[in-house]
């Protein structure tokens, strides 16, 4: 099977779904891979490396199956013809349309949100997996723009007391945040709507922060969303405790629907000047009413960091991860090199978006 | 030999057996202990040689090696899993021993019908029915453990009130006869009464209470010789004897306490009811778990060459890092390898066992991700599992049923010797069973897991 | 000396003896509670010492020959048994008196 | 006494020289404090927090003395009287030219930078306090700017191996530096040309790169400056070395000299594309060749931070250290609220640049 | 009261002496042994005084009065400082007695001249020899310690030759006296050159090495006791007697090894020399350096309300952040109140120690600046100096050349006593002497800091 | 029975005791190294039994009597003094057996 890697063409997207590390073992496996030139030249891997690791350059449309970080654009699709095989983040919840698109070119498309969060598929759990560098780029983003330390220091110049930071949502990416911030020697305190989450915040010797709100958990280990009154009892709670703290961070997400606004405008107003807030949710519209998705403002004294896309600034990485992610799937689907796609398996129907076979189910 | 040189002879045996004690509680010089024992105990025998002379030497060798023979080849023989049942064996056959000499005694010294009463002390008496019901308490044991009749707790109605009656007529018969009454079938009915009573005292204790009841019928032999000293005036038999019945008898409450237990518990609580604290580990596929104290543990981990510690999310909840840490760097110290394997999955969140063992200062070196510490295994003395359990589920491995089917996982199944820390038999993240506590491979050191390395350390420390 | 004087000096004897085997082993492992057991069972094989003086008395009437034949049996089963089986218990920690490693200090 | 405390006018300092909580200190000890409107709004101190301490707003300048952070600007200058006390940077070593014409003007002139470095004089440290800031956030910046993690990660999607950083030039800063590099789980490694600092790098955990070359240690624990035949061997053997890292911090300084070039373009050649390096000198020339000072580039792959006025970027604390250490100056020079210079005492006189008195020692 | 029945009470007291021995090993519970052992002396006088009957019992009263009523005074009376010279005087005055008593018999037994020889055993004649021994040097080490005479080592030539010379006849005419020259003034001359021997060995051994030899002399005295009880056929004798003879021995031993010295060294060291290990801890300002064991660090440690930890570099260099983390967690745990005192320039970095201590986890609420810390030493028990030096410098205070005079510093001497962990009496960073080592208030726990606190946390573990 | 019988067994129970010595004090912390002589020196104070035996025998010399008087006063200073200064010692140890923090559990 013959697969093509892309260059990423989404402004600001510096990853690159195959790495040569990851070609290398895909190659060994009876794959035929086609990188295009300069793929993974932003996240730090020269061509040669691909070409080193048994990659050719070439163009990575006229293969098989095409392997991406982001959906393809309008004029990428176009390139994809009926019965290739896409993998990539494709937002099926939110890109319906585009999604429906690929159905109708006939591509057989495997969205990686859709992966569903068995054990099994933990390997090819993309989300966790990129959660994991926003996570830990939050925290360093949240120090970088502090105006303050993030630990204590006794000095002769004084004492500096170590900085507050809350974590608001403490899935991988808020747990991530909040073990960096712990490392950095910040007192970190962390919240969810989950009550579960409560004993792993504190397995990470971090505090946990009771609003008195809770929700369920739905399948899969994710939140279902609030209600309104629950939503604004939440809000209301928060802005009472959030001038405790200097730095906050939010990855509060309910999949397919748009970020839940925790913390209104009035709480930010509430907050010491100087203080900071990292919206990690910012790419679905932000977990603060004041958020600039894509930008970094100042509101009322108060850093909103709402960069979108973050795994992109540690491209290595979140590259080489995302990779083996990718790489998981794609042995999983095609295991001898060769597709072979076995519709009753939970893994294979639950990530196909596009193209699955008829009598699949659902 | 005169009685005081033969006595001043004794005394090395016992200075030996005080030694052989001290050194038989130091797990580094035990073996040494049981062999400065036997010296001791072939001078005794080769000083009582002399001393008896020529009178009857021939039947006492023939004595001797029938029953050394016996002892020998039985001892030899057994396979290691039925050693238990080979001290009780042993230790019923010094009881009855001890009962023989009281009887040859009493018999020796009972004045003939009519004849004038004389001086019977009531420690021969009484070596008589303490070795009786060691004897047959200990034979009763052994029958149970070797599976010659069921080890289930055998009991009826109104067997207390029997076995006290029994007792009472026992040591009544004993009383009288010290008191006066010196008739030699008081002699017989007590040690009729006591052999009796010791059978029926043991039938009804389970098969894995054994080791406390032999524990305790051993602290009888042991008065029972004692006892027997005082009559034959011999500094050896009381000193001897009184050691093991003291050390018996205090060992026996630390194995009741180990099982946390009392001994009244062990003795008496199989009345109408099966042990509790035995159903309550038993495993839901019939295997049983077996778990260990610290002190175990602690040994294990000390004679060790090779340690995995294996962290799961238990060990983030507890926020034992820093002491799994210390543990680590102690048994390091002793020489014993170690080396961490980190299960991708572990904890809650990527990377999350790296954060803690990173606070903990642990040597990035030591961590093993999981396809380089899986080959390992099998060279491995100890895997010690701190709070992990789905991520050694091996389960994922060979049940295709699991809902963990296909996910590769750390086999410390194939370690010598698995240690599992949590606090009870809950499941983890999955929320399945972990056939790995069932298997005889494994035990269970149950508690907080800060708490468990703690005493680890200390423990480890110590020895 | 009355045979009580003796008795007296006999009982301390007991105490002493009481106290001593109380001592000795009160730091004992857990691990070794089993050869512990085997090891003091073996000790109590001692036992052989009276049988021998019951079957080695002069004069003495078949019911003593026997009783004393049958009790040195039993004893020297005892005895042997005993250590053996200790020994073999403990073998286990034989083999682990391992030396350091050569890059330890 | 009256102090000024103007607003700073250097392009991009944030900082302040006095923060409100000092303020107030001073306030009780008998001076009179004026503050420039806005002084402290960069670095998130409102004017009202000072009206609050006891300050009062107008012109800084019109009092007895005037504490700031940098130089004053010829404009600044100006407004300065004969006779009036002036505490700062003032680079003393480096603008000589300045300093000079403070002296014309009649200034009494200190300089934080020539504080003398004894035990007594540790709360007035000032350069020990920015370098402190500085050191922390030179880390976070490796971090920031680093396409991989800082700590080591085993996860579903494979291990990632931690961070490899060097910390060159092992003084204040670059101590700090280590210290932090080490709390986000890099493997940190450190040196410097004076051997005693190797059991200092090694007590905070870190390990010790050994390059062969060794430098004397000067007064007050400064290092001397290389022959040019040890820069070279110094050069060299960093060469054969520097590829092993993924993050390399700069700090190396020799006071009142520009800073060693120590990492020369070739070594920059043989880092591996993706790394990073952190020159905290340049501020003075920089440690590497390349370093464009006041610029993040990228060099043969290699991304540059050449940042200038570091603690700026972290005014609040950076502030409140400075603040404590004019203030234990200010208490020094004029106890009671009352300048009394004792030209005798080790700290007034070698601490003054311009308008020292006759007679006092050099 | 016969014989039986007063030795049979005696077991009691045996009894009493026995737990009162191991009790006093026992921290918590010292006090109560102590009692126990005086309650088992009331029985043994009382059955002694019942037995012996109306024979001069107003004499013995009277005698008892006289001594008791001087010990009870003299002990009251003393200063705390003063107790190893009451312990050496009252343990002399023991070995007197012992000595005096076997004079006694002998004067009895001894037959006259020409009369018939009798069996003398060697036992009555070794516990006056012992006993004069005892009797005399304790005197001398009383003498000593009370600076009655020097406290410096007394030493001429030819010493150890006269030593041996008086040994050898004492012991020489013990033996002739048993081996039949029953003549009276052999006894005398034994008793004499034994009280010589006492005087002439004691004399040359220095003040600090005392309590080394009173230990010894104690072993003697019970050792001389209990072959008093020998000839008395007295069981109280023999083993209380031989408890102390053999604990003494051990206790010698362990006092010598805590010193870091062998027993022969502290007996025959000082010929021609001064110790030098207290002249290695003797101060430059005359002061002398008092170091102590791990243990006794611990026991105060373990039986303090209020524990400050003072890190410094050393405690960086050391890297014993978890270790004192750990130590802290202990004492916590036993309801001590612990919290660290981090001087702002301790360590060589600012922030130094809240980077060691924030990576092993300490509370940041635990963790006092300086200007909160320094009240709190006059109400705190024990400041542990873990590594710190220059920032716990009291010349910073109250010398005025000192090149850190000014700066502020904890004021650990405040505390009621200080412990000091480092590996050298060698100057921190400001390279100047630290007059605190010198305090009477402080004791110095030399070695690595990490390995003082590993075995601190091992033995408070084990109080 | 004769004289040395019982030498025999006043022989076994010194060796006993001698172990029993050793084991009972083989934990004694160093801090208690000093109460714990102090202790012992109390208890061979019990050599106060044989003074008292001596000084009580009937018919005795002048010479017996006067050397029995002095061991009594020497070891009734030697039981007293010791158990009174021991307990001096010990004082230091009382106070703390503190009670635990209310707010613990
Ligand atoms: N790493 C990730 O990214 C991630 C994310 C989400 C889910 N998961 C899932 O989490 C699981 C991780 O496996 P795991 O083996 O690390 O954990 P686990 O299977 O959840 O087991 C943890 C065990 O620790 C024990 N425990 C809890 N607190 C303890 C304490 N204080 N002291 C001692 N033991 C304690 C619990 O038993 P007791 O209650 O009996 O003590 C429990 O059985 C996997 O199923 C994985 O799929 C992982
Ligand atoms: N904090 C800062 O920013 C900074 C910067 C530069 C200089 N300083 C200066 O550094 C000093 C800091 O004071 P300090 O009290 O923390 O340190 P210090 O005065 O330098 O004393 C440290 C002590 O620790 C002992 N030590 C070293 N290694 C040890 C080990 N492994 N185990 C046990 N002890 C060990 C040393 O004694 P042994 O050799 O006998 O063991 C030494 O006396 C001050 O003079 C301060 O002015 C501070
Ligand atoms: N079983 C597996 O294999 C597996 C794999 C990966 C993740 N997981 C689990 O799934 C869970 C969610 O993962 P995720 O990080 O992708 O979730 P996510 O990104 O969807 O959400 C982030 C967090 O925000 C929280 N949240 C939602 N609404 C909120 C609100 N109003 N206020 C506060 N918090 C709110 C959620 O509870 C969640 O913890 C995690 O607990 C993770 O451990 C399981
Ligand atoms: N005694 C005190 O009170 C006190 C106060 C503050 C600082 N200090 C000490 O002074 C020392 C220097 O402090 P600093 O941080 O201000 O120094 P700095 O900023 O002048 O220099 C930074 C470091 O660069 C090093 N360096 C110089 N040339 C180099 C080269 N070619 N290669 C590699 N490294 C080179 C220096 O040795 C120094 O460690 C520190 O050790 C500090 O502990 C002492």
């Amino acid at each position: 099977m013959r697969v093509g890697i892309p260059r990423e063409t989404t402004q600001g997207e510096r990853r690159v779904a195959l790495v040569p590390e990851t070609v290398a073992k895909l190659a060994a496996a009876g794959f035929e891979l086609v990188v295009e030139q300069g793929a993974g030249d932003s996240a730090s891997f020269p061509d040669d490396a691909y070409r080193e690791a048994g990659a050719t350059l070439g163009d990575p449309w006229e293969t098989d199956g095409v392997v991406k970080v982001r959906k393809p654009s309008p004029d990428e699709r176009e390139r994809l013809r009926a019965g290739q095989l896409l993998i990539a983040f494709l937002e099926p919840l939110s890109d319906r349309a585009g999604v429906d698109a690929l159905a109708s070119r006939g591509v057989t498309a495997f969205a990686l949100e859709s992966v569903p969060r068995i054990t099994r598929a933990q390997p090819m759990d993309a989300l966790s997996s990129q959660a994991t560098v926003g996570g830990y780029k939050a925290a360093l983003f949240a120090a970088e723009h502090l105006p303050r330390f993030f630990p204590m220091l006794m000095t002769a110049a004084g004492t500096v007391p170590p900085a507050k930071v809350l974590v608001i949502g403490a899935g991988v990416a808020g747990l991530q945040a909040i073990a960096t911030a712990r490392r950095l020697g910040a007192v970190t305190t962390g919240f969810d709507v989950r009550p579960v989450v409560r004993e792993q915040i504190e397995s990470l010797g971090a505090n946990w922060l009771d609003l008195g709100v809770t929700g369920a958990e739905a399948e899969g280990g994710y939140a279902r969303e609030l209600t309104d009154d629950e939503m604004a009892a939440q809000q209301q709670a928060l802005e009472g405790r959030i001038a405790d703290f200097d730095a906050v961070i939010t990855t509060a997400a309910v999949p397919g629907r748009p970020a839940p606004k925790i913390i209104p405008a009035s709480a930010v107003e509430a907050m010491r000047p100087g203080s900071v807030i990292v919206d990690l949710a910012a790419e679905t519209g932000g977990n603060c009413e004041l958020t600039e998705p894509g930008e970094i403002v100042e509101r009322a004294g108060v850093t909103l960091v709402g960069l979108k896309d973050i795994p992109s600034t540690m491209p290595y990485h979140a590259s080489t991860l995302y990779s083996r992610n990718v790489q998981a799937l794609l042995l999983h689907l095609a295991p001898e090199g060769e597709l072979t796609l076995d519709w009753s398996d939970e893994i294979t129907s639950g990530a196909c978006v596009a193209g699955k076979q008829e009598g699949a189910p659902a | 030999m005169s009685y005081n040189v033969s006595n001043l002879l004794y005394l090395i045996t016992i200075v030996t057996f005080v030694l052989a004690l001290r050194f038989l509680s130091n797990p580094a010089h035990a073996r040494r202990g049981n062999q400065i024992g036997a010296a001791g105990m072939v001078l005794a025998i080769v000083v009582t040689w002399v001393k008896v002379g020529s009178t009857s030497w021939w039947a006492i060798a023939i004595a001797m090696v029938i029953g050394g023979g016996f002892g020998a080849v039985a001892a030899r023989r057994v396979r290691m899993t039925a050693m238990p049942q080979m001290v009780a064996l042993f230790n019923g056959v010094g009881g009855g021993a001890a009962a023989l000499i009281a009887l040859a005694e009493l018999h020796r010294i009972l004045p003939d019908p009519g004849a004038p009463k004389i001086d019977i002390s009531l420690g021969i008496v009484l070596s008589a029915l303490i070795g009786a019901i060691s004897f047959a308490g200990s034979m009763i044991a052994f029958a149970k453990l070797q599976e010659l009749i069921g080890g289930r707790p055998i009991t009826y109605a109104g067997q207390q009130f029997v076995n006290g009656a029994l007792f009472v007529a026992a040591l009544g018969c004993a009383i009288a006869l010290v008191a006066g009454v010196q008739e030699e079938w008081l002699l017989w009915i007590t040690i009729a009464a006591s052999l009796a009573f010791g059978v029926l005292f043991v039938l009804p204790i389970g098969g894995a209470d054994m080791p406390v009841v032999i524990s305790l019928l051993n602290a009888f032999t042991g008065l029972a010789v004692a006892l027997g000293g005082f009559e034959l005036q011999n500094n050896v038999l009381i000193v001897a004897g009184m050691l093991v019945g003291a050390s018996g008898t205090l060992l026996t409450l630390m194995m009741a306490r180990a099982m946390n237990r009392s001994v009244a518990n062990v003795l008496f609580g199989a009345f109408g009811q099966v042990s509790e604290t035995a159903a309550a580990v038993a495993g839901g596929d019939g295997g049983a778990v077996r778990s260990a104290t610290a002190e175990d543990v602690a040994v294990m981990l000390a004679y060790a060459h090779k340690v995995v510690f294996v962290p799961g999310y238990g060990l983030a909840v507890a926020q034992a890092q820093h002491d799994v840490r210390q543990l680590a760097d102690l048994l390091e110290s002793k020489g014993v390898e170690v080396s961490y394997a980190i299960h991708p999955v572990a904890g809650r969140m990527p990377g999350h066992m790296n954060v803690l063992l990173a606070e903990a200062n642990v040597p990035y070196p030591q961590l093993k991700e999981m396809d380089e510490a899986n080959p390992e295994f099998s060279r491995t003395d100890v895997a010690l599992v701190v709070g992990a359990n789905d991520v050694v589920n091996p389960d994922a491995r060979n049940n295709q049923g699991s809902p963990i089917y296909g996910m590769p996982i750390l086999n410390v199944d194939d370690a010598q010797t698995v240690v599992v820390l949590k606090r009870s038999m809950n499941p983890g993240f999955a929320g399945i069973e972990n056939p790995l506590f069932y298997n005889p491979k494994t035990v269970m050191l149950f508690g907080d897991a800060k708490a468990s390395i703690t005493s680890l350390v200390a423990d480890v420390k110590n020895l | 000396m009355s045979h009580n004087t003796l008795l007296v000096f006999e009982v301390t004897i007991l105490v002493l003896a009481i106290f001593l085997g109380i001592e000795v082993i009160s730091k004992v492992p857990t691990l070794l509670h089993t050869p512990l057991m085997s090891g003091t069972n073996a000790i109590h094989g001692v036992v052989i010492v009276g049988a021998m003086i019951v079957l080695g008395q002069p004069d003495k009437s078949a019911f003593t020959w026997i009783i004393g034949f049958a009790a040195v049996v039993l004893a020297a089963a005892n005895v042997v048994g005993g250590f053996v089986v200790t020994d073999r218990m403990l073998e286990m920690f034989k083999s682990r008196e391992r030396p350091k490693k050569p890059d330890e200090t």
